[in-house]
């Protein structure tokens, strides 16, 4: 596949789409484990919700 | 040093976390580069003979306005009463509160210029030297709106009054700032001689700013 | 703690162009408790924030005798005012630590989170505290750092029957060990043996 | 499944646990068939390979409106029917659409640059997303400075919406502006036609970066449930604490 005298910005095109969804998916990763952790820690010292207890 | 270091950390946290006001200077001074176009028209020339001027007041104007809650903050929730009377002396305190400030709110402007720069179509080196004198005039507009802040908490009263005071202070390192970048880029005068003369403006108004709002939130005891 | 007096003779504060008291004396030895009591805008906050040295000595002198000769009365004097001095998005322990290493104290801040209660929270943001709790945090700071002065502005308010006992034992563990305070307060503060001092009586 | 059903957030966070790895299988094989059309896809007769750009920068620019204006319906949730998972969705969304169209100026500015010489040329329509990449970092501050969901929550639900009423106003006056200065002679971005055979693969990444936005606003969606539900469990635990009573 020949990308023709403009080649880098083509790649560049490319590379900047796939940097910017993976900092996208590293994001939502990274604050869904943080989350997740802090859930944990907090449901560990008992604190329950009310829905939770109510079932 | 750990009382000076643990005010400086409490600063920094304060401003990255939720509600702090950390982004909020970049993002004032991204929107204000952006609308001087629309002033003036998509002249590429045109932008890029003022480009160093139009990034320079964006700085200017993001660091004054975001002054306004370095000390009022404290002054409302009681914490400045404390300061007042801890043994670390008030100056050091000032300075670094200021200093926080600047790594917060200063240094993203310099790191966000590079990319203004190709909206008002400044080539890397021009985007470069009008970084490297905000990079070198930053501190002293913190520094000097630093008094603003001191007297709008003895005034109790902030908002764009500090900037109006503070304004006319920040003067010369606006000139030189601006005559350094376009030195740099246009330049007969040599890129030097401007950008000594901001840097010891600098070094001055860290040591004036911090000692007059020291003496101001003194002043300020009922 | 070394035997500490703190002495005002006749002392003067001007707030604002009003003269709110004037030739006021007192003196205040280890051990020993002041209850400011008076009128609102008598100028029992603004004797305090006097001593504090956050208002200015119109006239008159204000000495400390048998404390650390090199620090000033406000380097070794805590004062708990009408707010907290609290950063909401701080968490408690982060509050408690700031305040415990820049006021010069070790830094370690669970031991006085347990003296008022509050070390179940250490975790939580300050803004998710109530009033009271708040307000205990505010006093976990003078249990962090040791300083032979306590000036308490109504240190009862906001405080449910259960906090004030443990704010009261621990004025009183302060006073044994040599501490003096100086409380502006309405009502009685749970000390046995405090002196009273009227501001405003002669109006 | 009733739209209603959705309402309770812990049912959407199983629904959502369920749908991903479907999500996440389909995004995946749309890029795999969009870019193997973009790979087939002919050079333009004027600007040679450079047109595969088009293939990121104009979907991009789809998304990043989209996006506003899927966040604008989600607000009218918030304010009209007091849908609890409306401000979550837009809340979510924010961030997303910001990445688009930075993604879509970052391509623009890439495209620009063979033709133009320089990344930016004020071109009106890069000018317009690059204001409505301003007005996503309104609404991302808004929601940084505003600890209160629900207080931020209306909040940025009046911004979003009086912000979808602007865009085709800032459109329009930005089209005029760039005219009235601009000399004629600058070349249009997307080219007079587009040819079935850049159409397609067109379409087929359009498709491809609609469901990878539709996956990642699900997934940050329930971060974003998760972080309420710590902050309730916080604000309780303050209460059940001992003697909070005062």
């Amino acid at each position: 596949m020949n990308l023709g005298p403009h080649a880098a910005f083509i790649v560049g095109s490319y590379a900047a789409a796939i940097a910017i969804v993976a900092g996208l998916i590293a994001w939502i990763a990274i604050d869904h484990r943080a989350q997740k952790r802090r859930l944990e820690t907090l449901e560990a010292r008992g604190v329950t919700r009310r829905s939770e207890r109510a079932s | 040093m750990s009382a000076l270091a643990a005010l400086f950390v409490r600063e920094v946290r304060l401003a990255v976390r939720v509600g702090g006001g950390g982004g909020i200077g970049a993002l004032f001074f991204l929107i204000v580069v952006v609308l001087t176009p629309f002033a003036i028209g998509p002249d590429l020339a045109l932008l890029a003979r003022i480009g160093p001027a139009i990034l320079w007041l964006g700085a200017l104007l993001a660091s004054l306005l975001t002054l306004d809650r370095l000390l009022t903050a404290d002054l409302e929730d009681g914490s400045l009463d404390l300061i007042l009377m801890s043994d670390t002396p008030l100056e050091l305190a000032v300075a670094a509160k200021a200093f926080a400030h600047w790594i917060t709110t200063g240094l993203p402007l310099v790191v966000i210029t590079p990319l203004l720069g190709l909206l008002l179509n400044l080539d890397a080196g021009a985007s470069a030297a009008v970084a490297l004198t905000l990079f070198a005039g930053t501190p002293a507009l913190t520094f000097i709106g630093a008094i603003g802040a001191a007297l709008s908490v003895t005034l109790r009263r902030g908002g764009l009054l500090l900037a109006v005071l503070v304004l006319p202070l920040t003067v010369p390192v606006l000139i030189f700032g601006v005559a350094a970048s376009n030195a740099a880029i246009v330049g007969p005068v040599p890129f030097g001689t401007p950008f000594t003369i901001l840097c010891a403006l600098t070094l001055a108004s860290l040591v004036v700013g911090t000692f007059a709002a020291a003496a101001a939130l003194r002043q300020g005891m009922e | 703690m070394a035997q500490v007096q703190l002495e005002g003779s006749g002392l003067t504060c001007v707030r604002g162009g009003r003269e709110v008291f004037s030739g006021l004396n007192f003196a205040v030895g280890g051990g020993e408790a002041l209850l400011v009591t008076g009128r609102n805008g008598a100028g029992k906050s603004s004797l305090l924030r006097m001593v504090a040295g956050l208002v200015r000595i119109a006239a008159g002198r204000m000495g400390l005798t048998g404390g650390d000769p090199e620090r000033t009365i406000p380097e070794q004097a805590h004062y708990l005012g009408h707010q907290d001095a609290l950063k909401p998005s701080l968490t408690v322990a982060e509050n408690l630590e700031f305040w415990s290493r820049y006021l010069g104290g070790a830094g370690g801040a669970m031991p006085a989170l347990a003296a008022v209660g509050l070390d179940s929270l250490a975790e939580l943001p300050a803004a998710y505290l109530s009033a009271g709790q708040r307000r205990r945090l505010s006093v976990a700071r003078l249990v962090a750092v040791r300083r032979p002065i306590w000036l308490l502005d109504e240190p009862t308010a906001a405080l449910d029957r259960q906090a004030q006992e443990r704010l009261s034992l621990l004025m009183r563990e302060h006073l044994a060990s040599g501490g003096l305070i100086v409380a502006a307060t309405h009502g009685p503060v749970g000390l046995d043996n405090a002196r009273e001092l009227r501001l405003g009586a002669a109006a | 499944m009733p739209i209603v059903d959705l309402a309770n957030p812990s049912r959407f966070l199983a629904l959502t646990a369920r749908l991903m790895p479907w999500l996440i299988g389909a995004t995946v094989l749309a890029f795999a068939v969009g870019l193997v059309m973009v790979k087939g896809a002919p050079d333009d007769y004027q600007q040679g390979a450079t047109v595969k750009i088009m293939f990121i920068h104009v979907p991009s620019a789809w998304l990043a409106m989209g996006i506003w204006a899927l966040m604008a319906i989600a607000t009218f949730g918030t304010l009209v029917w007091r849908h609890p998972l409306a401000d979550v969705a837009a809340k979510a969304a924010a961030p997303i659409g910001a990445a688009f169209t930075a993604l879509c100026l970052i391509t623009g500015m890439l495209w620009g640059r063979p033709m133009w010489g320089t990344y930016w040329v004020w071109d009106a329509r890069l000018t317009s997303v690059l204001v409505l990449f301003l007005m996503y970092l309104g609404v991302i501050a808004l929601w940084r400075t505003v600890e209160d969901p629900s207080r931020a929550a209306r909040a940025a639900a009046i911004l979003t919406l009086v912000g979808a009423l602007n865009l085709p106003i800032i459109k329009w006056s930005v089209d005029w502006w760039n005219t009235l200065h601009q000399p004629a002679s600058v070349v249009r971005l997307a080219g007079p036609a587009i040819h079935p055979t850049i159409l397609m693969p067109l379409l087929a990444m359009a498709v491809a970066f609609l469901l990878l936005m539709v996956t990642l606003h699900l997934a940050a969606m329930r971060n974003e449930i998760l972080r309420r539900r710590v902050r309730t469990l916080m604000l309780m635990q303050a209460q059940a604490a001992p003697g909070s009573a005062s």
